[in-house]
């Protein structure tokens, strides 16, 4: 296990080497001339109107949050799945209570109409 | 162990061979094989990308009724490397504002989000970077970082289109990851492993597409929307956005964007391929034969291994050059409100029928999985068939209303 | 030093640089940035140790979920967020001290520890931790075979709670993220 | 197989410690949380150094006492997070402040 991690470290090393090179070699051979006018945010010509780093729609965020408590319930089920096969019926029924009561969060959002995008 | 059964290992065992008669000491040795393994990994992965350029370009020209490039080589073969010579020596604009480091971080991320899925995808039964116990999620692990790639490309170049657009995006990743992870346990559950050369060796009598047509579907919808490709692609809606969060990238920065969606793309076809139609696997026990023994050669299952991601590939790029744009609303609804609910049932079907048929004869437990996946398809068609008719009843209800009520007011 | 040690050091180091970043970068978007720089640091440590699920698991649901969350939360708190204003020293100082004496007790209780020279025991060699884990997490009455040996631990309990919990966070969360006049829409 | 116990309890206290300062010192309700979140990641380490030293053992082949206690924090984490910002926002939006001492809605 330890040789496929430290393979996976090496490896992540040289992923991040390898798009360098192209990145460095532009760097070296692209044509450099910058000015203001250039350099300003690209707005299709029109002039920038305000900070670029807008206050956002807030929904985004509630669709963040429960992507986060189903990301964190559904990554729970993997120890599950592999492990029902040693175990007895019982444990399916434990896994279908843990999905139920996470069908019970979606079931919740469904009615409060927070699924809806406005 | 010859050059021809097992490639890999014979390469590094010459090469142990080699390093320690030269005096090295083994840490240095593991270093150098696992550097020059994951190098010759990757070297692959980037040459194959390069073609996968000409691949997408002309196949986009032939859905749009186009030529597609075919100037340069024998039916435009050599674009691509003129693609890249253009990339390099453009001009790099960065924007006054941009958060520089992070600006020039987001497209290196982005690629390296793609290239990392190679660490683990298996060629072949003895051509594979890692075989790690836990694949499926470094798979999603992998999307993560992607996912971090686009918000600080967003973020960092100081644009309000690429703000949004990558607002959108993450939005739209996000959602589908939870129907993507749901529908990962069922392979998991199949196969009774998560590394995935375990999952692919477990379909050599029997593909779990066929066991579980639904969560292949699922899976390829929800890595469609995981790509960013049409008909999820809101992030880059030109009418709306221009370009999505890499609009103020140019030159190599985007190319590297450009790039890493091609792979990407690729990547997602050989997981569909290994996870549901047997990966590098794939005559049904024809290559126990006597007679057929030579299919298990893995130069032979890398070739049918790419072959299948190549289809796969190919039906992704279908799906994006024959659909419209989808809305948001829609989008976020597709999710929330139908994929992932089915995925729910269908995960809970199969382990339910799994657990209790485990000890029964194979083809009562195939047939069991593959006619529950069936009964609930049937389930799901009627729920939308009727929801749709309530729909239109009451769009009939209120168009009348209205017509009746400008009647009145004539 | 060997190899590992080394890797340890390297990690190690990374980790608590990052960590410095965080609690004193001015910008808070970088502060979060940072975070992922210390949470992807910790995984590493998690691959020192070999549990590869947790690699996996910190990776996904930190990095992938509870920092983009954090993004989110800050950007859409922008307006004041932008730049935390240092604080007065009259509340560095406190804080700095409170945490050096914290660091001290700590370091206190670990030198005190008997087992803490301890060198980590070989891995069994057919250990399938996240089977086991997943055993460990669902075994009913503490009896489930895992290898054929009996399990002394459950945690089903804890397991069943924890979905419990999650949906009570999703719900209070929810409740207090929207605002009345969308609560009343619906 | 080299490195002792001690290294990875050390580290962890250090990135306790560091966690307690940014929660203690800082302003901002967000970044108070994220010193919190340091902490939680300095007691995950501590449990995966005790399952890899002192709970595997030869005679037993798999407790997983260590790893299981981690996976029921990474919960607590998530669920803490949650709710935590999301308090964040409902403060931001009545009192347009996220400096935690600027907010005294239970004063009295």
């Amino acid at each position: 296990m330890r040789n496929e991690w430290l393979y996976i470290g090496v490896f992540l090393i040289v992923a991040i080497i390898v798009p360098l090179v192209p990145l460095g070699f532009a760097a070296l051979v692209a044509p450099r001339k910058p000015n203001p006018t250039k350099r300003l945010t690209y707005e299709c010509g029109v002039e920038t109107v305000g900070d670029a780093w807008v206050q956002f729609k807030a929904q985004y965020y509630i669709f963040a949050l429960v992507f986060l408590i189903f990301d964190v319930e559904t990554v729970f089920l993997f120890p599950w799945a592999l492990a029902l096969n040693r175990l007895p019926m019982f444990a399916v029924t434990e896994g279908a209570v843990f999905l139920g009561i996470l069908v019970a969060g979606l079931v919740y959002l469904w009615r409060k109409g927070l699924l809806e995008w406005q | 162990m010859n050059f021809w059964n097992d490639p890999l290992h014979f390469l590094a065992e010459q090469l142990t061979a080699m390093l320690s008669r030269w005096g090295l000491p083994t840490a240095w040795i593991t270093f150098i094989e696992f550097f020059l393994g994951a190098m010759a990994l990757i070297v692959f992965a980037m040459a194959l990308d390069i073609g996968l350029v000409w691949v997408e370009r002309k196949v986009v020209a032939r859905f749009q009724d186009r030529l597609g490039p075919n100037r340069l080589g024998p039916f435009g073969l050599f674009q691509p490397v003129a693609d890249i010579i253009k990339m390099v020596i453009k001009e790099d604009i960065t924007p006054a504002t941009a958060d520089k480091f992070l600006y020039n971080l987001a497209p290196v991320l982005a690629a390296v989000a793609v290239i990392a899925l190679w660490a683990i995808l298996p060629l072949a039964s003895t051509i594979y970077g890692a075989d790690l116990n836990v694949g499926l999620l470094y798979v999603i692990a992998a999307g993560a970082l992607g996912t971090l790639a686009v918000l600080i490309a967003g973020w960092a170049s100081r644009n309000k289109f690429a703000l949004l657009g990558a607002f959108r995006m993450v939005a739209s990743l996000i959602s589908y990851e939870i129907p993507m992870v749901i529908v990962l346990l069922v392979p998991t559950l199949l196969a009774g492993t998560m590394s995935l050369r375990g999952i692919a060796e477990a379909q050599r009598s029997i593909w779990f597409a066929l066991l579980s047509p639904l969560a292949c579907l699922i899976f390829l919808i929800s890595a469609i929307a995981e790509l960013g490709r049409a008909p999820f692609d809101l992030h880059e809606a030109e009418s709306e956005i221009v370009a999505g969060y890499h609009i103020e990238y140019s030159g190599m920065k985007f190319g590297w964007f450009y790039a890493a969606e091609l792979l990407h793309a690729f990547t997602f076809g050989g997981l569909l391929a290994i996870l549901f139609f047997g990966g590098y696997t794939g005559f049904f026990g024809l290559e126990k034969l006597p007679a057929f023994i030579w299919l298990d050669n893995p130069f032979v299952q890398a070739a049918v291994f790419l072959a299948k991601a190549m289809v796969g590939y190919w039906v992704i790029m279908w799906v994006k050059y024959s659909l419209p744009r989808v809305r948001i609303d829609h989008l976020l609804a597709f999710n929330w409100k139908f994929l992932t609910p089915l995925a729910l049932v269908v995960l809970v079907s199969t382990a339910i029928l799994h657990r209790a048929l485990m000890e029964a004869p194979r083809w009562q437990y195939g047939m069991a999985l593959w006619l529950a996946n069936l009964v609930i398809a049937w389930i799901t068609i009627e729920i939308l068939r009727v929801q749709a008719r309530r729909q239109r009843r009451h769009q009939r209800a209120a168009s009348q209303r209205q017509q009746t009520a400008q009647e009145q007011t004539v | 030093m060997t190899a590992e040690q080394g890797l340890f050091l390297c990690a190690a180091a990374f980790t608590l640089a990052s960590a410095v970043m965080v609690v004193s970068a001015r910008r808070l978007i970088h502060a979060a940035l940072w975070l992922i720089a210390v949470l992807s640091g910790v995984a590493i440590l998690y691959a020192l140790l070999q549990a590869s699920f947790l690699v996996v698991v910190q990776v996904v649901i930190y990095i992938g979920a509870i920092a983009v969350l954090f993004i989110f939360a800050i950007m859409l708190t922008r307006r004041q967020t932008d730049h935390d204003a240092p604080s007065r020293w009259t509340r560095r100082a406190p804080a700095f001290l409170i945490s050096l004496l914290t660091l001290g007790a700590l370091s206190g209780i670990v030198l005190a520890f008997p087992e803490a020279g301890r060198l980590p025991p070989p891995m069994p060699p057919d250990l399938d931790a996240v089977n086991a884990l997943g055993a460990a997490l669902l075994s009913p009455t503490g009896a489930a075979a895992y290898a054929g040996v009996l399990f002394h631990e459950s945690y089903v309990l804890p397991f069943e709670v924890a979905s419990v919990l999650l949906l009570a966070a999703l719900v209070g969360a929810i409740y207090l993220a929207t605002t009345e006049r969308r609560r009343r829409e619906s | 197989m080299s490195i002792p116990l001690s290294w990875y309890l050390f580290l962890a206290a250090a990135l306790f410690c560091t966690g307690l300062y940014g929660a203690l010192s800082r302003r901002n309700a967000i970044a108070i949380l994220l010193g919190v979140e340091l902490m939680l990641n300095a007691v995950n380490v501590n449990l995966i150094a005790f399952w890899r030293y002192l709970d595997l053992r030869p005679n037993d082949p798999a407790p997983m006492n260590g790893q299981a206690f981690a996976v029921i924090v990474f919960a607590v984490a998530a669920a803490e997070v949650a709710v935590g910002l999301a308090l964040i926002l409902s403060v931001y939006r009545r009192r347009k402040t996220v400096a935690a001492d600027e907010v005294n809605l239970l004063k009295w």
